[in-house]
């Protein structure tokens, strides 16, 4: 199987950043992205989910790994100092490298 | 005596500070916010309907200004005497110039269980009222500043939920006159006060969730939470006198002007003034405010309405 | 003047293209289409309890070929005007040879708004509908190829969610009779439009997400979405006068002639036809032909019909 | 004939078992259980506002010992006749010592529709039965053995969401009375039982995904789960004559002591006693008692009490 | 701590999906999976959830290298063309091997 | 881009578990957790969420690689042999160190 790294970034942020988020990866390059609507409890405290704008979503971008800085870069001068937000990243195997970043391979 | 759906919502804050095991799903919340609000908006567009509206461009001039009134009085209590922070100040503020729908529908089924008539219309005002607080409060911090993106602030503030759902409310009643919407009306009017109940249910449980964080604000801000929502009670029913309305109306006014937002105003915050810190204005907004009024408030402000239009009054 | 609950799905289009932040929880659509299509059901099986079922045999085999010929109407358009490949103008052609519940419930509304009697067991018409346009479009593309997986697809066509709670719904109508549904029919016929405002809210929605596809498909997708339907109404129409039904009934059958799938359809054709581009039926069925076909279309199928039935007709 | 609720059942069983692509959200099967708790809690409540409560005392006892007294019972069977470990024998003895609010409710709207009476405060029981049961099952198990959380417990069992709901709802009915209560009414009970037909047909679904579980654990299971409760039901009805309750109030005694939990029990038990196999009581509870009663044993428990009440009785 | 290398895939498909991929997932013998709703934006346009079947579904296998090679070279072969789909694999520890393959460690 | 490593850690259980597993990580030391609602199927079965009880949630913890062993040894002692539960932890890189760990660097 032949496959290609690239790199997952995983963001958690306040629901209310969705949109904003979103229009941020796209403009920064991301080829896609994937939502899901998560609950959780952090520095900035609990958020519960309890109705829609009270709870967190988590963002994953598959992307390369200047990409990935970029993003990182650009969301924690953006968004940390006054948002409820973490990022991680890692390394993931891809099958299909083109899909993932401007550069084919 | 509470109404029963008052009572719902004190059974949601004690079920939240026992820790029970009851969480409506978020869905539902949702939905059930979607139905008081589209009830609310048709209501008051079938009223509209019967009557040409520029003979109310006053009323909403002077509702406006009302607005923007208790945002600067709010804020200027909490600068001097609370002592908060320019960011938190006015963001505070600007929840407390704005309006709570969830406490004008317990206001309406109140006035319903005790017969008092008001003017239907009432729901423009609730969107009246929505918006001039945001922009105060954002002036308030930002001034004239060019680095606030007024487009995307409009767009986030005149196109959020509560504002498309009750404008688009009032315009289909208006649209379609009371005998068209009736059939509509078994679900919008006929659960009126059912979908109110469980909604105040699960505004119980998320107050409850609130009082936590009340605890560590301290006394400053239950004062604040209490009083303020008084002060402009007193203020929404002398403009009501003055606007000629019916003692109900007064009492509605009365009851806007008291009610602090926890929809609206929160969201547009967090991206106006992402620096204030949105827990307090929420403890105060749904842990105290929101609470006194529908269980102490209103009566209150119908008491009030009733003092003003005494007829020697 | 536009019936209510078409406001809604206009309110609906409305906030979509705005972009509002206005979004009904998944959970909600699925549980109102739920709602819908059970309502559905039962009336039309409460109705059916009445009449000896064989008696509408002749009417069951005439509808069911409406549904093979205007799926190859449809195929036929789309390959010679269209300039389609194979599966894309199969799997268009199948929606539009199936059934819009959306779009019948609408109508029913209309006609009740109308005082338009029409028979009550039309619903059984829509489940008929919904089968034989998808099967045709498979066929159109594989032939009576041994690789399809027909046992899979009749699963995925005969247990999809439409069909079983449609049937569902007549059957228990038909085995309850109307005195013993009466209880449940509170929730299912009391607040039917009320449901179905709500249902067409999220619809408008929907539809308005539609057209950014819409632009890139051009105006061939568009006059197809219009003149599709408006040829269809015509073949209902036409056979509804030639089975005997009356001006509603007509009206009805024209309608469900006219409308074209957004749910069962697509979803057996990812199936069963994944190479088609399912952006482009979709768009059409939901971005053109259902806003057409509740605004301007249903009061002119009922002129259609009423044309049809006239005196000296 | 079936009602038309217990054929909702159906259709939920039928497409379960055809593995039609029906799937209620979770949400909404959330909500419909919270109306279903809601609105008996809130019946039971206002008839309670009539009545002196201590002359309820008595029975409270006989209904909670029924509790305590059925779950010994079937614990005895399990452990005897079935062979079962401790754990799972008192997991599924607590399942069949408390009750099923699904359960009731079927008996309500039966009763309700061949008019039979009954004492309208049987909530009150339902909510008293709820507990012995895991009390006396964790005794079983654990003895008074101090490593058992008592206080986590009581606070899973206590404060999960049955208990809460209905609790809440009789203290709201006690505490407005019937006039307040009827705005909200027409939500809560004019909707009863088309929100109880959602129910079950969501219930239904539940109930075929437990077949297969049932398969593997055999015959004597499927014995139980039939035999026990008309066992139970023989002991509540005697125990209903007993107290003097009506015929209506006995058959709603036997149908309680013949349902099972699937609720507040399952939750319990998982936490209380983990090592049982939570797959067994489920498999049995809504695979078999649960179908078994609503369909059979209801109209059956009814005619236990007739013979129990009959003239020369 | 003893932990036990295994890989990680993660699928995110479009909802109509679902039923199919678990199918496959069984057949080729992973022993478990877990699924979440998700929405997202790829190649082929925006996946909104506005109903269930217009989402996404994210679903995470563990399992050992050689099956995430089988599964992933079945994805492609059967889904890749004409479906929206992307896969990635990654590195993860897992205590009891066991539970994750056919062969016991 | 100055990143630091730590341990991810997911859990998949049951749906019953989440306050006491939530409680547990707190007092373990988790800065904090992000959840999320899935299903799936295991050696326990099938977990529908047809109805909340009957789901699962998918906790995901990010903290130190000590933090991380404690954690797991803590549930595998705790949970494993009774509840429906799988955990796997993989490495991934954070901006902020200290926001995942009682130890700043
Ligand atoms: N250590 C952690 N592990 C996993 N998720 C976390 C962690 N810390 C924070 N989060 C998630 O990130 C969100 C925002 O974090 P915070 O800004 O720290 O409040 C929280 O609500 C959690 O969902
Ligand atoms: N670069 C990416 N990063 C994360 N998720 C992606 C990415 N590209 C696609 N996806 C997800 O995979 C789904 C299908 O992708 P596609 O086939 O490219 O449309 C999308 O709806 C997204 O949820
Ligand atoms: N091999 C696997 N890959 C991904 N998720 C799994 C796997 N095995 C189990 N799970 C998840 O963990 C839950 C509990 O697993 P179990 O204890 O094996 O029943 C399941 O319901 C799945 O959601
Ligand atoms: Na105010
Ligand atoms: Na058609
Ligand atoms: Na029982």
């Amino acid at each position: 199987m032949q496959y290609h790294r690239r790199r997952l970034l995983t963001i958690v942020a306040e629901a209310s950043l969705e949109s904003a988020l979103l229009r941020d990866l796209e403009r920064l390059g991301a080829t896609g992205y994937t939502v899901t609507d998560a609950r959780g409890k952090g520095q900035r405290g609990v958020r519960s989910a309890a109705w829609s704008a009270a709870g967190n979503i988590r963002v994953e971008v598959v992307c390369d790994a200047e990409l990935a800085d970029a993003i990182a870069a650009h969301l924690r001068e953006r968004y940390y100092e006054h948002y409820a937000m973490i990022l991680f990243a890692s390394d993931v195997d891809v099958l299909r490298g083109g899909k993932f970043s401007a550069r084919s391979d | 005596m509470l109404d029963p759906v008052v009572l719902f919502f004190v059974l949601g804050v004690v079920a939240g500070l026992l820790r029970a095991e009851l969480r409506l799903p978020a869905a539902a919340y949702e939905m059930l916010s979607v139905l008081l609000l589209l009830a609310i908006g048709l209501k008051g567009g079938i009223e509209l309907a019967t009557r040409p509206l520029h003979t109310l461009l006053p009323q909403i001039v002077g509702v406006a200004a009302l607005g923007v009134g208790l945002t600067l009085l709010a804020y200027a209590v909490l600068r001097l005497a609370g002592r908060f922070g320019r960011a938190d100040a006015a963001s505070i503020a600007a929840h407390y110039g704005s309006v709570s729908v969830g406490t004008y529908a317990v206001a309406v089924a109140y006035l319903g269980a005790h017969t008092v008539a008001f003017e239907e219309y009432m729901p423009l005002f609730v969107v009246v009222l929505e918006v001039p607080a945001i922009v105060v409060g954002i002036l308030l911090v930002r001034g004239l500043h060019r680095g606030t993106r007024w487009g995307e602030l409009a767009h986030e503030v005149l196109l959020g939920k509560s504002i498309v759902l009750l404008l688009g409310g009032l315009l289909i009643g208006w649209a379609s006159g009371p005998a068209a919407i009736a059939p509509v009306g078994t679900l919008f009017f006929g659960l009126f006060k059912g979908v109110l109940a469980l909604f105040l249910l699960e505004m119980g449980l998320i107050a409850a969730s609130q009082f936590g964080s009340l605890r560590q604000h301290g006394l400053f801000l239950l004062a604040f939470g209490v009083l303020m929502p008084l002060a402009g009670a007193a203020c929404g029913a002398v403009l009501g006198l003055w606007l000629g309305l019916s003692v109900g109306g007064t009492a509605v006014l009365a009851t806007l002007a008291a009610s602090s937002s926890y929809i609206a105003v929160p969201a547009a915050m967090r991206i106006a003034l992402p620096e204030a810190n949105p827990t307090l204005s929420l403890a105060a907004s749904l842990g105290i405010t929101f609470p006194f009024n529908i269980t102490i408030g209103i009566p209150l402000y119908l008491a009030m309405a009733q003092w003003l239009h005494r007829p020697g009054g």
